[in-house]
């Protein structure tokens, strides 16, 4: 039977319901981000930067954007040599049928596709984050140690700490205690749902668990205590690079803000470590006469006559003459009239924003406007 | 089911000697324009627009850049391994030289299209080349075909015949009367009369069965003629019926760096630059992955088109930027095309200049050309300060 | 908004019960056929063979295998200009977790998919029968008749029209009733499970009930009868070429054994309706000094040792010396030993047949053995 | 993580005239072989098996056959955008000619060769070609080159010497010593000393870092060597090291219609069979879409392989039978291979024949070679009883 060593699997089920209008019908890992990506382009590039060529993608919650997106992960060099990403339904089977319940469930209730690949270790990460990571390192780490388990870990500022699952270590970094979101944190190590894990022993639980007490759903506040109840090596692995979470509006835009910022520590126009994405066909970027764009991020296809400050403008964006557009995200296909004026906001894909819309937020109180939707115009009546 | 299926002939074997420095290492097919194309993405377009599957081309060199920009072909669908596929023929001139001498025996060239003809089980064939730029709709010209019952349609656009110059690579057509399409010779620009305002020049793109092509294919190829599609049946418009078909769209001749540089620049005027690259499907090139332009704080630009992944602190205006260029604070260019990776240092100047690709523009540099005399910069060129003012 | 004439959707959901071991972890359209192809191959080459490009697969039972088999359609020639093959399961959204209820259902479940492509006609299809079929043909009629409706039918036995949905039609094709299963039938013309709707109007439907009464979840039981209700234009269609539904072991296994006829209706070796599958690489076939082999489909990667006799072997089977399989259907991967004794029987994928062993069925009784099932040869204690 | 990249040189530039008329249309690399395979389907495969995306090929003449075989790569995973893909160069003969007379320049062959390798950004180039037929395993040469630290190291088979002949094409390795893999001299047959039982022969097959690549070739081209794989470094075994890998699985030599008979004849020994064709990863070919081979109630196989799409009614015994052929009842065939398409006559005999794809042998008609003296059947002829009496 043919083995690998690492398969990874990108848990992408999550509805992120905080981010409101924008997951209505996409799940969060498909949500557009830094002009040309989306959130999931950054756990699929570091697979493929880490070496890392055979990706399974458990989705759950709208999934057919992100299915596209994905597609047999050719985008991310993922379709050669026996590699490939595979997107992961819930399924019926003749035991019923069956929704993930939870990281460790949709793992163990996808452990026929792991098996096929045969593989030493499951990477496990989540969807929704950006960040750039050699996961190699961390598996040189998890070996070193002869782990059975390495968490990824950040540390966070200590007032933070009661708002993630905090690992508390030894001086070797063997985790020795796991608490989810306490109140008087021991340690700054927050997870980062960056797990690898040793398949046989974890399918060993899985499977003992399922003829059992059924209770493995969540890795955090499951399975790490089982393991660490039985003693098993359990080690902390420390990311110190930048990594976000970006599961709230004001978060997503914080994030696109520091992305856009040409000093940031991501640096996205580091060609050793390339994000890469789907690249849709677009004619080039035309900024014209009566056009003024600084500090700004313009994606191909877009169409320029107004002023653009401080924002992110993704593929074939059109802004009308005497438009301003500030410190906002405007996703692909919108079309902005003249004289609008945007300012702290989020503009969801293929959004209308007629002439003279005045769409002000605030930078703790984003405006947001939904896929599709459109601002301002005249009314069916005036028409 | 397989109605209507065409095959394309691509003859990439255009004369591109008054492109120079541009086409010393690529052919004109292969030369980028517009910030991210390259000549060939546009007959791909129709092709891919036309749902064309199946393409052979033929070039003179051995093709390495035009190969590079299009691989396996699977950005304009040419990929397909039921049916179509595309059929790279190279190094045609060394071939034809020697074979044109050979009597009594078809020459390779068009042995080589007619039985790529035939292999691709097409009903019709389209003949198209890169250096008449263009974006054309070929099921509406094959509709017009059929409709006029025609043997070969031939594509052309009426210029304003003030306008026009005499130049040795256009010819242009003449109808048979004034209400009619059947085309009764194609001659050279002082051949035309005069007194008409309209000049229809010939765009070097024909249409027609795949069975009359292997015929005109085969008369061809056993007098030794130059393989030039019109060549195909310039001798036998008495015979035959070749019906003009009128293009309306962006039309420009890619054959000296004057007019390259036109045709660049004429992509600012938003009518032409939607006429060329957003009518109907889009334009398809190879996509690259890359992170989106970033202009800073100190950026100006205005009426300026870009590719991604450029880096612009300086000042750009009226030109046209490709891909991974930086622009350093306090540079200036106008009535200017960068190409792929040049590195623009700050507090230089650039005028009527195009850079070719990875050229490096040192501080302080000023380069000038005017709008009649275009200046050239060769690919990878250094440009330091001192011969910056030599120039 | 992009246009397509018809959009096929490929019915692939059903667990196909009665097909026992061969459906319990595979869904029935992915059941192999025929040597080399799956069932869904037929349906998907009718849809390629009669120019339709763009094709969705719903699934629901046990998807993986079938997921794999399609792809992204490249096997059929469907990834090109604007065409392609797409997988359709069911997903979660923010009204909750939702399967699949029943054909319409399906369908109306997956309309925003149809909506994307705006068809003017969307095939319906069955996943799960043999049979080589030009919808274009179809389709012609249905464009005369102005039906809002066209229904694949084709006569059977008059004696078995009560196992099947039976349409009366008047002279003109007009189907005036529609009977599930009659006891006393009125005429032979049965349901192929092929329909052709016109979207807007289906689509009304569709959506009208949803805010009604969400009654109409199958096409035969509630949609047809809903259309007939009001006086829709539907018509039959006869179809009167090679048809099967492999619904139970004997069917499928009497498929297989007319499928290997070289007279038969089917005419696998006619490339002008060519049946395209998935074909993996494979050495040739290899017929050893002491194999004897007439009457029999062979296909790449087998090498063969012993008698075969009217049976047909998928890639990659081996046959020991002695061996005799004789009306038997033999799936991809099978290794039988020497002196194994194989009559009317169906051997799943990969199954392992040890020397000696003895598997005989009878016509109307045939033998399964299963995937990965492994018969005769030592015991654990043995060995 | 790019750790080891490996990018692959293929000089598929090899002497076909003892191969004719197999090969009058085709390359040695586009040889159909075994059934189902081109001889370019070997290499191929062991560049996927050491997931090598990325490679360049030399062929003397236009390499239509081949393209039509190989297309975008993709069965290899060779149509790789990031990072891989396939480069054709073609016509290499006649540009060769051309350029050999010219002094001072690297010729474009090496030229060509070292672009494509630093292009490929690969840390080491591994070079073959297809007349040597093997299966190879990529990696593990790789490791052993690295074990031993190497500028180079070639592969080699330990042939039992009493079985070798003298051939102008095969060359022989000299160690340093008994107990030595240091290669210090190639030399013909009759070099080697006559009381060793063992004749490494030279498989053509080399792998050094692309670094040392571009050094040899430089030199290379610059002497005006002709491009073959042990030119690079014959003349400089005593400056650098040059290590020899034993390769002990099928090989054979395909330089002659004998060997190419051989060769095929082989694989019906099953110990070859599996050596060649199913060790590790199954050799990788274009698939075909086609229906299972069909064996009728009267057909009588012994012996013999097929491809699929056959129809099978006659007698088949030591043979090997391509795609699509149909052999009729009371046909015999005997020692021979058939390539596809090809059709049997009822009643007719092949016995050591090759017949050429798409040969059609009429009813009754009786072929007879021997086994030293193989006849073989051009492509799409049509044999009719009378000629096959007079044959």
């Amino acid at each position: 039977m043919r083995k690998i060593e690492t398969l990874a699997m990108i848990l992408a089920g999550g509805q992120g319901s905080r981010l409101g209008k924008l997951t209505k019908e996409i799940a969060k890992p498909a949500v557009p981000f830094g002009g040309k990506y989306r959130i999931i382009d950054f756990a699929l590039s570091n697979c493929v930067n880490s070496g890392i060529k055979n990706v399974g993608v458990v989705t759950q919650y709208q999934p057919r954007e992100l299915n596209k997106h994905v597609g047999n992960g050719e985008a991310w060099g993922l379709n050669v040599h026996n590699g490939g990403a595979t997107i992961l339904q819930p399924y019926a089977s003749v035991d019923g049928e069956k929704w993930f319940k939870g990281t460790a469930n949709a793992i163990y209730q996808n452990s026929s596709f792991i098996d096929q690949h045969n593989p030493d270790y499951v990477l496990v990460l989540s969807g929704d984050h950006i960040y750039k990571m050699d996961y190699q390192k961390m598996l040189d780490f998890h070996k070193l140690k002869k782990a059975a388990l390495t968490v990824g870990v950040i540390p966070v500022p200590i007032e933070e700490a009661p708002r993630f699952g905090i690992m508390n270590t030894d001086q070797t970094d063997r985790i020795i205690e796991f608490e989810e979101k306490p109140e008087k944190p021991k340690s700054n190590l927050a997870s980062m749902g960056v797990y690898i894990f040793d398949w046989a022993l974890l399918k060993k639980y899985l499977d003992e668990d399922q003829s059992k007490r059924r209770e493995l759903e969540d890795f955090g506040k499951d399975v790490i205590p089982a393991y660490l109840g039985n003693g098993e090596n359990i080690f902390a692995y420390a990311f110190t690079d930048y990594w976000k979470d970006v599961g709230t509006i004001e978060s997503l835009w914080e994030a696109n803000m520091e992305f856009l910022d040409p000093t940031h520590a991501l640096n996205i126009r580091n060609s050793d470590w390339r994000i890469y994405s789907q690249n849709p066909s677009a004619s080039p970027q035309f900024l014209t006469e009566t056009s003024n764009v600084t500090d700004a991020m313009i994606v191909d296809g877009c169409y320029i006559a107004g002023d653009i400050t401080h924002s992110i403008l993704s593929h074939h964006v059109k802004v009308g003459k005497g438009s301003i557009v500030e410190n906002s995200i405007v996703m692909s296909g919108v079309t902005i009239g003249e004289n609008v004026t945007i300012k702290y906001a989020i503009i969801g894909d293929n959004a209308k924003i007629h002439d003279g819309a005045y769409l002000v937020g605030k930078e703790k109180e984003i405006m947001v406007v939904g896929y599709n939707e459109e601002i301002g115009g005249l009314t069916d009546d005036e028409k | 089911m397989m109605k209507n299926k065409i095959s394309a002939i691509l003859n990439l074997k255009e004369d591109d000697s008054k492109l120079l420095p541009l086409t010393e290492k690529r052919s004109i097919s292969s030369l980028p324009f517009g910030c991210r194309y390259r000549l060939i993405d546009f007959p791909f377009t129709s092709l891919h627009s036309a749902a064309i599957d199946s393409a052979a081309f033929f070039i003179a060199g051995n093709g390495r850049s035009l190969h590079d920009h299009i691989r396996s072909g699977a950005s304009w669908g040419l990929d397909s391994s039921i049916g179509g596929g595309l059929f790279p023929h190279t190094e045609t001139a060394i071939r034809e030289a020697v074979e044109m001498s050979k009597a009594d025996q078809i020459n390779s060239f068009y042995h080589d299209q007619i039985h790529y003809v035939i292999r691709s089980k097409s009903e019709y064939v389209v003949m198209m080349g890169t250096k008449m730029l263009c974006n054309i709709d070929i099921n509406a010209l094959l509709r017009y075909h059929q409709e006029k019952k025609a043997d070969v349609t031939v594509v052309y656009k009426n210029m304003v015949q003030s306008s026009c110059n005499a130049s040795e690579d256009e010819t242009y057509l003449l109808f048979e009367g004034q209400a009619t399409d059947r085309i009764t010779n194609l001659v050279s620009f002082d051949k035309l009369e005069a007194d008409k305002d309209k000049a229809p020049v010939n765009m070097d793109i024909a249409i027609m069965t795949s069975k009359k092509f292997v015929e005109l294919a085969t008369q061809a190829g056993k007098s030794k003629l130059r393989s030039e599609t019109m060549l195909l049946f310039k001798d036998h418009l008495d015979e035959i019926t070749v019906i003009g078909y009128e293009y309306t769209g962006y039309l420009k001749n890619i054959n000296s760096i004057q007019s390259y540089f036109e045709a660049n620049m004429d992509m600012l005027n938003e009518k032409n630059y939607n006429a060329l690259l957003t009518r109907g499907n889009s334009i398809i090139t190879k996509v690259k992955n890359g992170a989106p332009t970033f202009y800073s704080k100190d950026a100006k630009v205005k009426n300026a088109q870009f590719a991604s992944d450029c880096l612009v602190e300086g000042e750009v205006e009226n030109s046209l930027i490709f891909r991974k260029v930086t622009i350093a604070k306090d540079a200036k260019i106008n009535h200017s095309i960068v190409m792929q990776g040049s590195q623009i240092g700050s507090g230089s100047s650039l005028e009527y200049v195009i850079l070719d690709k990875g050229v490096k523009i040192g501080e302080g540099v000023h380069l000038k050309g005017t709008a009649d005399n275009v200046k050239v910069i060769k690919k990878n060129t250094v440009v330091e300060p001192e011969r910056g003012v030599k120039a």
